[in-house]
């Protein structure tokens, strides 16, 4: 990767040991972990200080759906290194196997977050707070065990955040796309196999972030 | 979110470019192309911001009189010319909007990074060059979004450039819903654009550098860009979740800052200033890069203290992101947490002490050659000085509870925005103009510039620490309605035709800049008998920049080394007899 | 043609004046001293025939006493202001005996609420006023500052004291006027189109004369605000301020 | 320049991993745990399992320890942001 090569040129000053694409991952990666904290950070601050009135997630939240739902992502993250492996051993047809895989799985996560919004907008979970008259409403507001802004504080921060995760899983599914289809056309043959590897970490990021996710805003 | 960020298009020979007219000068990917187009829009914008600051003097200096010219604006913003309290509030947001994400910022980051940083390293290109197009046209939608607040209903965003919530979440406080929509749109499309110009400067610095240019011979404008990358980094993010839980506040009807649905206003203030400080330190860092050069050339000689230079910049960065909390003293904070931050901001006078001592160290025993960017270097160094003072009352907290959010604060900011990194930004145009554009610029306009420039600009700011002593509030359309402060109208007069007459003193660098462009006289490889790399180049330089990769010997300001024949030894010339001090 | 800092008219007023001119004299100093070297700097190296400049690298002594310096300079003025800034604002360094007086905040009036004669908030005989505050010099005065809308900074400048009023909060801030007289009394955070008009006026009188005040106010039970309304600036307006 | 060896930990053991704690996670939800212990053993759990993430499927085992440092740097300042604004709850 060094620039302008020509012959007998002394090696390019040594940077940090990663070619340009990885690094560039990386650092982007790191404006997105500051990005999450900001979210993130937000809903604890905001849960610290209405502590008590905080709505318990199990009554609301559909836990065992999205156990399941981290499960598929584990899933993908882990298709997504085996691709990697497969790319780096030049296993053409591996890759795309493991490529696929991976983008299904990324998809089902994403279907199964949808279903789950449209079931929690039916109940009556909104960004704004709890629609009076909704089922959600009737078994937490009316009976007094949530009041109406820690419900809309709840409904706010979890939208936001679990929002703009789908959002980053949903560009991640595209651009793994593709990639797939840049892999069934051979354009990582040979040993050229840096765009898997970048776009696995980005995708294993997004997994690290709904890992951190899933505990804090579902189970504790 | 382009994660599958395409493999470097290597093989990037200087000399052939059979690139389209397109993809070469509208859509270009080359750093030098897109340094230029940001110089246009920065220019732009900063006229755009200037403009609004003449309208917002007139205001404050003759309150309810019909502004001149203002007959032209529509009568919801100025009914016969008079402007409305509302449009003050819009003119004073939009103001202090574009001057710090339009003008100042793609100036200093959009322009001397994208241009000087792969030509200082020696490398062909930036780590990106698809991304850094990408961050320039991101800039196109978002300056167009904040300007189009002005002609939605309701006027543009009206609740400061800081957008305290709950005054900014909802349009029952200002009456403005559209236009605070658009400004979040805006900055979160700034953030972007942001982002990639980042990421590109750091993937770039750490992993293009020629051979031989070590950490510690990378040039101090180079380092300042580097940080203020890895600053920018950090912060953008911060901003953008802060402003995407505003635009839901005001679109999806959430409660994040709003107290009637359980929000908490301060939560926007702490976010916002968490990006704020480091973002201050965003607009002040790559200036202090530029002036580093620019004195170090001016006079002839070593930078002084190279590595507590860049220690100091370290120490800036590091301290900028635990500071934030001095915007807030009296904002309900808890008065814990003030003591806490009025111990780190006070920590953070003594790396910009050190800046300071080390610029006047590298001017002692000099041999001071006064060209047109040296002066506004010297500006940039006087003017700072009396910034960085004026900082040190506002990290005492007793004495901020007075002067926070008056006129003192206001001198405060243009000391250091006006006179640090908008007079190295003039610098920074004034010196390497020649590289840019093959032509040199007109001497004797850019001093008349400087000088003008320079007396106007006290005239116009310094008398803005006696109203802030006199407690005249910020933001405030009208303040003779205040009894207290109708004795200081006359400084309030001053000031207005003062700022009159900056505005006025720009016309010789807008004449400068143009005409040169097209019948500047040719300009020589070297024209300030400069060290660094993109002197050794052609100006302006061809695609690629670089016919072969150079090897770096030596630092770059090894000015009036004893023994040789010029006072200056570029970074490239291979060391002669005896080997090269570091 | 005042042009300076009002007259210090609060008990902690004095003790943040001296630290502003502490500092004042410190950054005047260094300003001199920084400047005025500059300006030797740049006369006494400028370029002249046959000058060369001095190939020097640095001084790590001289960057031993520029960094010393500054950072003892700076501790100091910063355990110096602390001990002023607990006073103001910790809650445990209020005083004890402080008269509340209600606060509230909305946008572009003020309204106080003084305790009537009883001495006690909340209490029937409670005095209320828009723009118009009324207090004994020489007592001490806790005021707890709530705002309705938006945020809002109650502003004394003859008292040095500035205190943001966040909705969905109740702060308390004190002070204790050592002056007689009538004082300006400013929002000083942008609050919305009519914020350059939120003036009202303090009125510290003597023990007796407050006392004459208080009785001249008729009947304590109006709870309901009396409509002496101040707000408009004597000032004819040429144009109906905004959209408010 | 890159990282020649592409060392290929043993993933399927790491997804196992992950999987076991995952299931641990929601188990002690169900249990009857005391509140405090529950948060700090739900937080523990989700950062061994980030840092397995982190570790192997992103190889910062076996990049320079440079890459960890770009890796790492935003936490401490997400740390002082959340821990500062916490402390407007504290003493008021």
């Amino acid at each position: 990767m060094a620039p302008a090569v020509q012959p007998a040129a002394p090696p390019a000053e040594e940077g940090i040991g990663v070619y340009t694409q990885k690094l560039g991952m990386w650092v982007f990666l790191a404006s997105e972990v500051m990005f999450f904290t900001a979210l993130i950070g937000t809903y604890i601050i905001l849960r610290w200080g209405s502590a008590e009135s905080w709505p318990v997630p199990q009554d609301i939240l559909n836990i065992p759906l999205t156990a399941f739902n981290t499960f598929v992502l584990i899933c993908s993250s882990v298709s997504m290194v085996k691709a990697y492996a497969a790319a780096t051993h030049d296993d053409q047809k591996g890759l795309r196997l493991w490529l696929v895989l991976t983008v299904l799985a990324g998809a089902t996560f994403v279907g199964v977050q949808v279903l789950e919004y449209r079931h929690l907008i039916h109940e009556g979970l909104l960004p704004s707070g709890i629609r009076d008259g909704s089922p959600l409403a009737a078994r937490l507001v009316d009976s007094g065990k949530l009041t109406a802004t820690a419900a809309g504080l709840f409904g706010s921060a979890f939208f936001t955040m679990t929002g703009f995760h789908g959002f980053h899983v949903t560009c991640g599914v595209i651009c793994m796309t593709f990639v797939t289809i840049k892999a069934f056309r051979g354009g990582y043959s040979g040993g050229r196999f840096h765009g898997v590897e970048v776009i696995g970490l980005y995708w294993h990021f997004v997994d690290l972030v709904w890992i951190i996710l899933f505990t804090i805003v579902y189970l504790i | 979110m382009t994660a599958a960020a395409a493999p470097h298009d290597a093989g990037l020979h200087a000399g052939h470019d059979d690139r389209p007219w397109l993809r070469r000068y509208v859509f270009s990917t080359d750093h030098k192309t897109i340094g230029i187009q940001f110089l246009f829009l920065s220019l732009t914008f900063l006229l755009l911001g200037g403009l609004m600051a003449m309208v917002i003097r007139w205001q404050l200096g003759f309150p309810g009189t019909p502004v001149p010219g203002g007959s032209i604006l529509p009568d919801a913003m100025a009914p016969g010319g008079v402007i409305r309290p509302s449009f003050y509030n819009a003119l004073v947001t939009m103001h202090g909007t574009f001057m710090i994400f339009f003008a100042v910022m793609p100036l200093l980051t959009g322009v001397f990074a994208n241009y000087l940083i792969p030509l200082k390293i020696g490398a062909p290109d930036m780590a990106f060059p698809r991304l850094n197009m990408w961050s320039f046209w991101l800039m196109i939608p978002a300056g167009t979004l904040a300007l189009a607040g002005f002609f939605v209903e309701g006027g543009s965003a009206a609740s400061g450039w800081t957008a305290y919530a709950p005054l900014s979440n909802s349009p029952l406080y200002t009456g403005v819903s559209a236009g605070q929509i658009l400004w979040c749109v805006a900055i979160i499309i700034f953030g972007a654009s942001s982002l990639l110009g980042s990421v590109n400067y750091i993937a770039t610095v750490v992993n293009l550098r020629a051979p031989g240019m070590t950490w510690m011979r990378l040039p101090l404008s180079v380092w300042a860009l580097f940080i203020t990358a890895i600053l920018a980094l950090l912060a953008v993010p911060i901003l953008a979740g802060a402003i995407i839980m505003l635009l839901f506040d005001q679109v999806l009807g959430t409660h994040f800052y709003l107290p009637t649905g359980g929000g908490q206003p301060l939560l926007w203030q702490h976010l916002f200033w968490f990006f704020g400080h480091p973002e201050v330190y965003i607009l002040i860092l790559p200036a202090m890069g530029i002036v580093s050069d620019v004195i170090a050339n001016g006079s002839r000689k070593p930078i002084f203290g190279y590595t507590s230079m860049v220690f100091a910049i370290g120490g800036i960065a590091g301290l900028g992101f635990m500071v934030w909390g001095h915007h807030m003293f009296v904002s309900g904070m808890n008065p814990t947490l003030g003591t806490s931050f009025m111990a780190s901001t006070m920590l953070i006078a003594v790396p910009t002490s050190i800046k300071v001592f080390n610029w006047l160290g590298t001017m002692w025993r000099g041999n001071i050659h006064f060209h047109v960017p040296m002066l506004n270097a010297i500006g940039f160094l006087s003017m700072f000085v009396i910034g960085g003072l004026s900082g040190i009352f506002m990290a005492a907290t007793p004495v901020d509870m007075y002067i926070h959010d008056t006129y003192f604060i206001v001198a405060h900011i243009h000391y250091v925005l006006f006179g640090g990194s908008l007079f190295a930004a003039f610098a920074g145009i004034y010196y390497w103009f020649p590289k840019m554009f093959g032509r040199e610029m007109h001497d004797g306009l850019g001093r008349w510039h400087f000088g003008l420039t320079f007396v106007f600009y006290n005239l116009t700011f310094f008398p803005m620490h006696l109203l802030g002593l006199g407690g005249h509030m910020r933001r405030l359309y009208d303040p003779t309605q205040y009894p207290f402060l109708a004795p200081m109208q006359p400084i309030n007069v001053f000031v207005s035709v003062s700022a009159f007459l900056l505005m006025a003193a720009q016309l010789p660098f807008v004449w400068n800049f143009f005409w040169s462009l097209f019948r500047g006289p040719k300009a020589p490889l070297n024209p300030w008998r400069d060290n660094s790399l993109e002197w050794t180049v052609p100006s302006p330089p061809p695609h690629g920049n670089f016919v072969e990769t150079p090897t770096v010997y030596r630092g770059p300001y090894e000015y009036s080394v004893p023994g040789e024949p010029e006072d200056f030894l570029p970074q490239d010339r291979p060391a002669p007899a005896r080997q090269e001090a570091h | 043609m005042h042009w300076w800092i009002p007259t210090n008219a609060s008990s902690y007023g004095g003790d943040v004046d001296r630290i502003f001119y502490i500092i004042l004299y410190i950054t005047g100093f260094v300003f001199l001293v920084v400047e005025g070297g500059l300006l030797v700097f740049l006369v006494r190296y400028r370029r002249r025939e046959g000058r060369t400049a001095a190939y020097i690298h640095g001084n790590n002594t001289a960057e031993i006493i520029w960094t010393t310096i500054p950072a003892v300079i700076v501790v100091m003025l910063a355990l110096l202001s602390q001990k002023v800034w607990s006073t103001v604002k910790d809650p445990a360094h209020f005083p004890a005996d402080a008269i509340p007086i209600g606060v509230h905040v909305k946008q572009f009036e003020w309204q106080f609420t003084m305790p009537g004669p009883d001495g006690k908030l909340g209490t029937d005989d409670d005095i209320f006023r828009k723009n118009e505050l009324h207090l004994v010099v020489g007592r001490n005065y806790a005021v707890q500052l709530t705002s309705q809308d938006v945020i809002h900074s109650f502003f004394i400048p003859a008292f040095r004291l500035k205190q943001d009023v966040v909705p969905g909060m109740t702060i308390v801030a004190w002070f204790r006027p050592i002056l007689t007289g009538a004082f300006d009394l400013a929002c000083a955070q942008l609050c919305g189109v009519g914020h350059y008009r939120m003036q009202a006026t303090v009125y510290v009188h003597s023990a007796e004369d407050f006392a004459r005040w208080q009785t001249a106010q008729g009947a304590p039970a109006t709870a309901a605000p009396v409509a002496t309304d101040t707000t408009m600036g004597s000032m004819a307006m040429p144009h109906s301020g905004g959209t408010r | 320049m890159d990282a020649a060896d592409h060392k290929h930990p043993n993933y399927v053991a790491v997804w196992g991993g992950l999987f076991v704690l995952t299931v641990i996670e929601v188990a002690a939800v169900y249990m009857r745990i005391p509140r405090h212990l529950l948060v700090l053993a739900l937080l523990l759990l989700a950062a061994w399992k980030a840092l397995l993430v982190a570790l192997y499927f992103m190889h910062l085992r076996f990049e320079p320890k440079r890459l960890a440092l770009v890796a790492l740097a935003p936490l401490p300042l997400g740390i002082i942001l959340v821990v500062a604004v916490l402390q407007e709850f504290a003493k008021r």
